[in-house]
C-alpha cells in the first residue's frame, strides 16, 4: 500500500516533471540556434547557457508565480520555464523593435516585467544588493513572495555579492541567492577564483549555504524548494551553491581552447539532458517517444519563432534616446535634433 | 501655513519627516540615521517617530546601501538613503552609475527608479581631503541622474519633496558648511520648489555670477560688501540646469564669472560656460571666468586657502569688468 | 631600430614586452589577462614569456585588482592593472579617487603610487550601453591622476611606456573601436611619447578640431573627404592638457569644434571650450561648438547613431565657418 | 629545575613586557591629553584609543622592524609601541609644519614611512587591498616580512574587506588581517553589523580565523605571534578577531550616550591597562612602585611634548598644494597664484 501511494504521488509529480524537461530541451534548441546563427553574422553576440539548464529549470520549478527573479544573462531556461514567451528572448537577442528593452541593450540582457524578471545588467553581481532591497520591499509589504538572484562563481568575490549577502542576513530578508556555480569565470576555474567551496561562503553571512547538483533538475529542485519554503517562512536567506559546468564557450567571443578542454560534452552522461532524460525514464514517467516529441516540438517552435522574429524591423532610432529620464532633458532633445 | 526659524538640518529633517508621514513608500536607510538620529542630526528623531522599518541603521557598505535603495525603489517604494558623506560615496559608484542611472533606459521603461540619494559634500568643516569633497562633477555627467543642490533652508525642504516625488533618481547634495550657517522661516507643512530651475538671488545689470550650493551665501556676502551691481543666478538643479535663465541673465550682462568650490578641471563650470559660448559669442563683453577649487584635494590645516573667497571671487568680478 | 606593421593591440603587446623586460618591477594583474591572453588579446603571450609571478590573473573584483596594484607601487613595484572594460571600473572608484590620486599628497610625499592602470572604452563593437563607455572626464576632474589616451599604436606604445616610466598614477584609455581599426611602422625597441604634450595630426588656417582618443580618426577622414583646411589637435593627454598647443592653435585659427565620444555634459569638451574663453574671446570669430555623444546610455542596436560621425562634424564645422 | 628554567625564561622576557606595558601607559596618556585639548579647542578633531591599547601592543610585539602596517585611525598604541616618536603622532594632530603629512590630513591620520607605517585614509578598509598588494610586493622580493594590517568591525562590511581577504588567500600572501573589534561601528553593535562573530568570516576565504582576547595584551601578542609566523613562513594570511572595547566616543564629534551605555570604564577590571598591569605584577615583573614611575614618566613625557609641539608653526599655505602630482601642473600653478 504505501508503494502504492508512493507511485500515486510520484504519478501526480509527472506533468511538472515533463514540463521541466520540456523547457530544458527548449532553452538547449533555442541556445544552438542562436549560437549558430551568430556564426552566420545574424546574432551579434550571446552568452549560451548549455550545461546550466537543470540548475535553472530546478530553481523555476519551486518559484510561485509572484516570486521575483533578479537574474543574470544566462537564464534562459528559467525565463522559459517560468513562461516567458520565447520571443521575448529572441527579440531580445535581435534587438529588434518587439524588445521589451527597445533594442538598447547587449543580446543577452533580457527584461520582463510580466513575468517579474528584472532586467538584465551587465557588471557582474550588482544585482545581490538590488535582490536584497527588493526583498525588502516584500517584507515591507507583508507579501509571501521571495526573490530569486543568481550569478555565477566569479561574482562571488564581487564587492556586490559581500554587501548583498551581509544585508539579506542582516535584514533576515526573503531572498535566495543561487550561485550558477558553472566552473568557470570565462578563462580562470572557480579554484583559482577562491580557495574555499562557494557554499562555504554562507557561513560569513550567518545563513545557511547549501551545495547542491545543479545538473540534476529534481536534486535541484529539492534544494531550492527548502530555500524558499525557509524564505517564505520568514526565516531569512539561504545561499545554495548550484554545482554544474560552462558546456559551451564563456560567450561567442570566446575561444576556450586557450585556457581549459571541456569536460562536459553535449550528450555525454554528465549532460544536464541526459541526466534528466534518465531520471524522467527511470521514474516511468517518458519513453524515448515521448522524449523525442519534445525534442522536435522544441526544433519546430525554435525555427519558427525565430524566422518570425527576425522579420521584425529595428526599432525607430528615437527610441535609443527615450527613457533616460521619465521626460527627455532640453539638452537630449538638443542633441536629438543633431543626430536625427 | 505655519512656519518656523529653522536651519538647513531642521528643514531637512522637516522635508523628511512630512514625506513619510504623507506616503508610506518613504523609506531611509544609511548608516547610523536610526538611533544616532544621523552623524549631522538630519534624521533625528524619525526613527522613534516610524519605527526601524521605515528608519534602517545599516552596516557599514555604501554599495549596498544604495545597491538595496534601488532595489526598493524598483519593486515600488521612494526610498530615500543617505551617504554620511560624500566622499565616500565613490565604493557605490558602479551602483549609481549602473544601476540607478540606467534601469528606466535599460529595460525599455518596464522598470524606474525613484529615490534620492542625500548625501552633505563639500568643505567647511575642518574635515581634510577625505571629509570635504564636492564631487558634482561626476553625478552631472552621468546620464539619467537629476543632480539636485540647495543653498538654504528654504530650498532645502522644498527641492528635497520635489526630488522624492519626482519619477527620476536624483543625487541630493547638502552643503555641509551651510548645515547651521543661516536659520530662514521655513514652513511646517510640505511644499515644493521646481526641479530644474535656478533662482534669480539678486537681480543686476553689470555682470552676472553662477553658483550653486555652498558657493551662494559666499558670493552673496560678497556682491554686497562690495555693492556689485551682479545678477546672481543660484542653480539648484545642476542637471538638468536651467539653461533659459542662464541664457537670459547672459545676453543681458554680457559678462560672467561662474563660482564653485569643486576643482576646476572637468568642473561644472567648464560645462556652464561651454553652453554659454555655444550658443553664441556676440552677446559677451569679456571672457567668462571661473572662480573654483584648485586641482588639488582639500587641505585641513589650510583649508581657507582652498574655498574660493571674497578676494577670488572680487578678482574675477574685477577682470571681467575691466574687458571692453 | 627595427620597425613592424602592427595594430594597436600588437603596439601595446610590444610596449609591455618592452617595459617587463627591462624592468621586473612591472607586474600586470587583471582578469582573464594570463593563460587566455586578455579578451581584447593585448596581453597575449606575457604568461608564457614572463611566468604567473608577474602576470597575475585574478579573481573577479576590481576594486581588489586596483588595491593591489596601489599596494604594490607604494612598496616599489611598477605595477601596471587591466580593467578588462572601462564600464566595469566603477566598483574601483573609490581606490583610485581616495587611493591612486591621493596617496602622495596624503603622506606628505613620503609615499607614491607609479602605476597603469589600462582599460579599454567606447563605443564600436556594439556592446550596448555597458560596453562602450567613455568615462574620461571622472578621471580628468580627479585631482592626482594623469589621464592619456592614443589615437593610433604608435602613439599607444610610446605613450604607454612614457606612463609606465613616470612618477604619478596614470589612467590610460584605449578605444577598443582602434583596436584593429589601422596598422602602423611601430619599432620593436622601446621608445617614450612625453605625457602632457598634443599632437598637431594636420595643420590648418580655418579652423582648430580639438579631439582624442577614438575620434581622432574619425574627424581626420572627414577633414580629408570634405578638404576643410583645419588644424587637427589630438590631444593625447587630457591631464594635464597641453595648453599651450591648444592655444597657439586657437588665436592662429580663432574657430573651434570639439569633438568627443562622451556625452556632452560635464564632458571633457566643456573644460577644453571653458579653457579657451577665459584666456580671451577677442580672438574668437565664432562660437566654439561641441560634437559629442548625447546625454544618453550608449544603445546596442543604434549604436552609429550615438557616435560623433562625419555628417556631426560637418555640420558643427560648417556652422562654425559661416560666423562672421 | 624545570620550574627553575621557566622562571628564567620568563624573567628574559620582562623587558618586552615591561616595555609593552609603558607603550599603553603612554598612549593611554596621550590620548586623554589630546581629547582634553580638543575640549580646550586646542586640537581639531580626534578619534580615541582608549580600550584598544592592549590588542594593539600584543600585534607590535610580535612584528620586527621591516614589517609594514597598513593601519587605521586608531593605531596610536602601535605606533608608540613601533618606536614611531610621539611628536610625530602630535604634530600630525596638529598638522604643523612638522608633520609628515605637512598638515594636509584631518587628525588622527599619520604617515610614518621611516617606521613603516602607511599613511592612514578615511575611507574604512580601504587600506585592505592596499596591503594585499604590498604583501604581493614582499613576497615578490623574497623578503622575509610580512604585513599587518589592522580595521574596525565595521570594516568587514564593506567590499574592500572582501576583496582584500580573498586576494591574500588566493595568493597566499603574507599579511596578517587585524580586526579591532571594538564591538562598535559609531553607533551601530557588532551584533547588527553581521550576524556572525568575526572571526567565523576567515572560513569563506580559505584562512584562519582566530579570536583573541584583545583586552590582554600577552594573549593577544600569542595569537598574533602565531599568525605571523605562518604568514612569515609562506602559509599564507590570517583573520585575527581582536576582541576588544572602544571606551571612548568614536571620535570628539561623537556622543555615545545617544545610543548606548558604556560597558568598559577607565580603572575598571576590564580596561586593558588594568589587566595588563595585573599580568604584570602576577608575573612579579613589576611593583606599584614601577608602575607608578611608568605613569608618571608617560604624563610629563606627554605634557612637555604636547606643549613643544603645539608651538610649532603652521605649513606654509604653498605646501597645502604640492605633492598632487611629482611636479605641480600648469592649472595648479595657475590657481595657486590666484590664491596665494
Ligand atoms: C564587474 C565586472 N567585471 C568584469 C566583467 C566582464 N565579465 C563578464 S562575465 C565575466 C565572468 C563571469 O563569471 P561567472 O560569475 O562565473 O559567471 P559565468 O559567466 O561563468 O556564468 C567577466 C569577467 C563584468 N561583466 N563585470
Ligand atoms: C567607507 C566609509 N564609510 C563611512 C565612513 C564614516 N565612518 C568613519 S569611522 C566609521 C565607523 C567605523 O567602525 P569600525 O570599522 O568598527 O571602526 P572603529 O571606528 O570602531 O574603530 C564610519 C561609519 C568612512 N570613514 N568610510
Ligand atoms: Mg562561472
Ligand atoms: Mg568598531
Amino acid at each position: 500500500m504505501e508503494q502504492q501511494q508512493k507511485k500515486e504521488s510520484k504519478q501526480s509529480e509527472k506533468p511538472q516533471y515533463i514540463r521541466a524537461y520540456a523547457a530544458m530541451v527548449l532553452s538547449r534548441t533555442l541556445d544552438k540556434k542562436i549560437v549558430s546563427a551568430q556564426r552566420q553574422g545574424r546574432v551579434g553576440f550571446y552568452t549560451p547557457t548549455m550545461g546550466q539548464e537543470a540548475l535553472q529549470v530546478g530553481v523555476s520549478m519551486a518559484l510561485e508565480k509572484e516570486d521575483l527573479v533578479y537574474g543574470y544573462y544566462r537564464d534562459v531556461p528559467m525565463m522559459l520555464h517560468r513562461g516567458v514567451p520565447i520571443e521575448t528572448i529572441i527579440n531580445q537577442i535581435m534587438g529588434n523593435s518587439a524588445d521589451t528593452a527597445k533594442g538598447r541593450q547587449m543580446p543577452s540582457h533580457y527584461t520582463s516585467k510580466a513575468f517579474h524578471f528584472m532586467s538584465v545588467q551587465s557588471p557582474v553581481a550588482s544585482n545581490l544588493p538590488l535582490a536584497a532591497g527588493a526583498a525588502y520591499a516584500l517584507k515591507y509589504r507583508k507579501k509571501k513572495n521571495v526573490v530569486i538572484t543568481t550569478f555565477g562563481d566569479g561574482a562571488t568575490s564581487t564587492p556586490d555579492f559581500h554587501a548583498g549577502m551581509n544585508l539579506a542576513a542582516v535584514f533576515k530578508l526573503p531572498v535566495v541567492f543561487v550561485c550558477e556555480n558553472n566552473g568557470w569565470a570565462i578563462s580562470l576555474p572557480v579554484e583559482r577564483q577562491t580557495m574555499v567551496e562557494i557554499s562555504q561562503k554562507a557561513s560569513a553571512y550567518g545563513m545557511p549555504g547549501i551545495k547542491a547538483d545543479g545538473m540534476n533538475f529534481i536534486e535541484m529542485y529539492k534544494a531550492a524548494r527548502t530555500a524558499i519554503q525557509d524564505a517564505r517562512a520568514g526565516k531569512g536567506p539561504t545561499l545554495i551553491d548550484a554545482l554544474s559546468y560552462r558546456m559551451g564557450p564563456h560567450s561567442t567571443s570566446d575561444d576556450p581552447s586557450k585556457y581549459r578542454k571541456d569536460e562536459v560534452t553535449e550528450g555525454s552522461e554528465k549532460d544536464p539532458l541526459v541526466i534528466g532524460e534518465k531520471l524522467l525514464t527511470s521514474m516511468d514517467f517518458a519513453d524515448d517517444k515521448l522524449l523525442e516529441k519534445i525534442r522536435n516540438e522544441a526544433i519546430k517552435t525554435v525555427d519558427e519563432k525565430f524566422d518570425a522574429c527576425e522579420k521584425i524591423p529595428p526599432p525607430d532610432p528615437l527610441t535609443a534616446f527615450q527613457d533616460v529620464y521619465k521626460n527627455m532633458t532640453w539638452m537630449l532633445e538638443e542633441e536629438v535634433k543633431n543626430i536625427l | 501655513m505655519t512656519s518656523k526659524t529653522m536651519n538647513m538640518v531642521q528643514a531637512l529633517n522637516s522635508a523628511l519627516d512630512n514625506l513619510m508621514a504623507s506616503d508610506d513608500r518613504v523609506i531611509l536607510l544609511g548608516e547610523d540615521i536610526g538611533t544616532d538620529g544621523g552623524v549631522f542630526r538630519v534624521t533625528e528623531g524619525l526613527l522613534a517617530k516610524y519605527g526601524p522599518e521605515r528608519v534602517l541603521d545599516t552596516p557599514l557598505v555604501e554599495v549596498g546601501i544604495v545597491g538595496m535603495a534601488i532595489g526598493m525603489a524598483v519593486q515600488g517604494l521612494r526610498p530615500i538613503p543617505e551617504i554620511q558623506f560624500q566622499d565616500f560615496i565613490y565604493t557605490a559608484m558602479d551602483q549609481i552609475i549602473n544601476q540607478m542611472a540606467k534601469i528606466r533606459f535599460r529595460s525599455g521603461g518596464e522598470y524606474d527608479c525613484p529615490m534620492v540619494l542625500r548625501t552633505p559634500y563639500g568643505a567647511g568643516v575642518k574635515g581634510g581631503l577625505y571629509h570635504s569633497q564636492s564631487g558634482e562633477s561626476y553625478f552631472a555627467h552621468t546620464a539619467g541622474l537629476t543632480v539636485v543642490t540647495p543653498s538654504n533652508p528654504y530650498d532645502a525642504k522644498g527641492l528635497l519633496v520635489s526630488s522624492s516625488q519626482g519619477d527620476d533618481p536624483v543625487i541630493f547634495l547638502e552643503p555641509k558648511r551651510l548645515y547651521r550657517a543661516l536659520k530662514q522661516e521655513v514652513p511646517e507643512d510640505i511644499y515644493k520648489i521646481p526641479i530644474g530651475k535656478a533662482e534669480v538671488v539678486q537681480s543686476g545689470d553689470d555682470l552676472t555670477i553662477i553658483t550653486y550650493g555652498s558657493m551662494v551665501p559666499t558670493v552673496m556676502e560678497t556682491v554686497k560688501k562690495n555693492q556689485i551691481n551682479a545678477e546672481v543666478l543660484d542653480l539648484r538643479t545642476l542637471v538638468p540646469v536651467d539653461r533659459d535663465a542662464i541664457m537670459h541673465s547672459v545676453q543681458k550682462t554680457g559678462r560672467v564669472v561662474i563660482v564653485h568650490e569643486a576643482p576646476r578641471t572637468g568642473g561644472f563650470g567648464g560645462e556652464i560656460s561651454a553652453m554659454i559660448t555655444e550658443r553664441g559669442i556676440d552677446f559677451l563683453y569679456a571672457p567668462i571666468l571661473r572662480v573654483t577649487g584648485p586641482d588639488s584635494p582639500v587641505p585641513y590645516r589650510m583649508e581657507e586657502y582652498y574655498v574660493p573667497n571674497e578676494k577670488r571671487i572680487l578678482n574675477a568680478v574685477n577682470k571681467v569688468m575691466e574687458s571692453a
